[in-house]
């Protein structure tokens, strides 16, 4: 089974950093895919978000999902760090890495992975506009429900 | 049995968790947000759209029918936006 | 259209040096995707990778398959960096990243590119066996080949 | 015309490119691959097999029926392995 690294953390990540720890010292390893999610200004709009969580469950939640990754391809390393708290555009949000023999399961678990945790991990956005009000809280896009469809 | 509310449920309800004694007749999920909803302004704000409201157990995303079981800890949150 | 960075070059290469060049100073860029090839040491039988590649025809093949990513998806940024000479197991040798407003824009396009640049930039692979003798010229795989054929 | 041998077919023919001056009757790519297969064993051995060699035409992948026009350099190459 794949080396599942999972972190929930307000602070920044670093991702050659979490690349080394998964392939330091490994010669297997053919591909590695990585996705940073970051927050966009929303064409100028947007001050800064903030995400909620739930401590516990986000973590055991996004382990549930690397798990059925592992399941579905033959994934060497998994990471996902996810922040939580207040984050300005151009920030990183999220990260996740698949490594793999093959380019094509790391490609496939890193999307899958995304696609879930879009739709089932426990985190919540809030918006806070430039005009300085306390903003609205996202709501869910249909997309990224129908995005699961797909790996059924 | 320990009940936890996130983002805009939390701040219509205006706490973060509470302790809730549901009694017997309340045996699934569905069953504890109808309960909940029960409770006040507040709730019904909060639960007013009860098609939306995702909710866990223990930690695990269930449906409305599952039962409550021997969970210690549930919760309501509206649909999720990380990532 | 995406500002596309190319280069071949025999130096090893930065990931996160290369994300920071292409994200640098944008609040538009939602998801950024990145693929790293690595030698793998195939059990421990091979000792080195010696890539030989046509010099420019490397850079205007890689930059149609750019061109044509660039059509399909709403890209906001592309690089890619592929190495030639001798490569040890461990190494890194190609790199592509795309840039994106959404994440599965950027997820098709790197992968579009990476299976592109497999089958049409012209790069061959020599292995050289930890046995010292000179190795064998890689041959093509079909899966390679049939990579293509879901993107029509 | 330029022309330019890559991977085994530069090791075969033992060098890695060379002018050669085609005659009228070669028009296409396929009968400049037909004109050098006659050169010599070398040669001969490097296109053994034809039909898995790959040719560009001034650095433009082609196939065998593409004209050889004005281009100034043609190459050949086996399958390519990059990546």
């Amino acid at each position: 089974m794949a080396a599942t690294t999972i972190r929930i953390q307000s602070e920044d990540f670093d991702l050659s950093a979490e690349i080394g720890r998964l392939t330091c010292g490994r010669k297997d390893i053919g591909g590695v895919v990585s996705f940073v999610g970051y927050c966009r200004d929303e064409g100028g709009s947007l001050a800064a978000l903030e995400l909620e969580h739930y401590p516990g469950m986000a973590e055991e939640e996004i382990a549930r999902i690397c798990d059925e990754a592992g399941k579905r391809w033959p994934v060497l390393g998994l990471t996902v760090v996810h922040r939580f708290g207040k984050i300005r555009p151009g920030e990183q949000i999220v990260l996740v890495i698949a490594a793999s023999s093959h380019r094509r399961a790391a490609f496939e678990a890193a999307e899958f992975v995304m696609d879930f945790l879009k739709s089932r991990a426990p985190f919540w956005k809030k918006e806070h506009g430039i005009s300085g009000r306390s903003g609205d809280w996202v709501s869910a896009r249909d997309e990224d429900e129908q995005a699961l469809v797909r790996w059924n | 049995m320990k009940v936890v509310y996130f983002a805009w449920l939390r701040e219509r309800i205006g706490k973060p968790d509470e302790e809730i004694a549901f009694p017997e007749t309340v045996r699934t999920v569905a069953d504890a947000l109808r309960h909940l909803t029960a409770l006040g302004e507040e709730y019904a704000y909060a639960f007013e759209r009860p098609e939306i409201i995702r909710a866990a157990l223990d930690r695990k995303h269930v449906k409305p029918e599952s039962p409550l079981g021997t969970a210690r800890e549930i919760a309501f949150f509206p649909p999720m936006t990380g990532g």
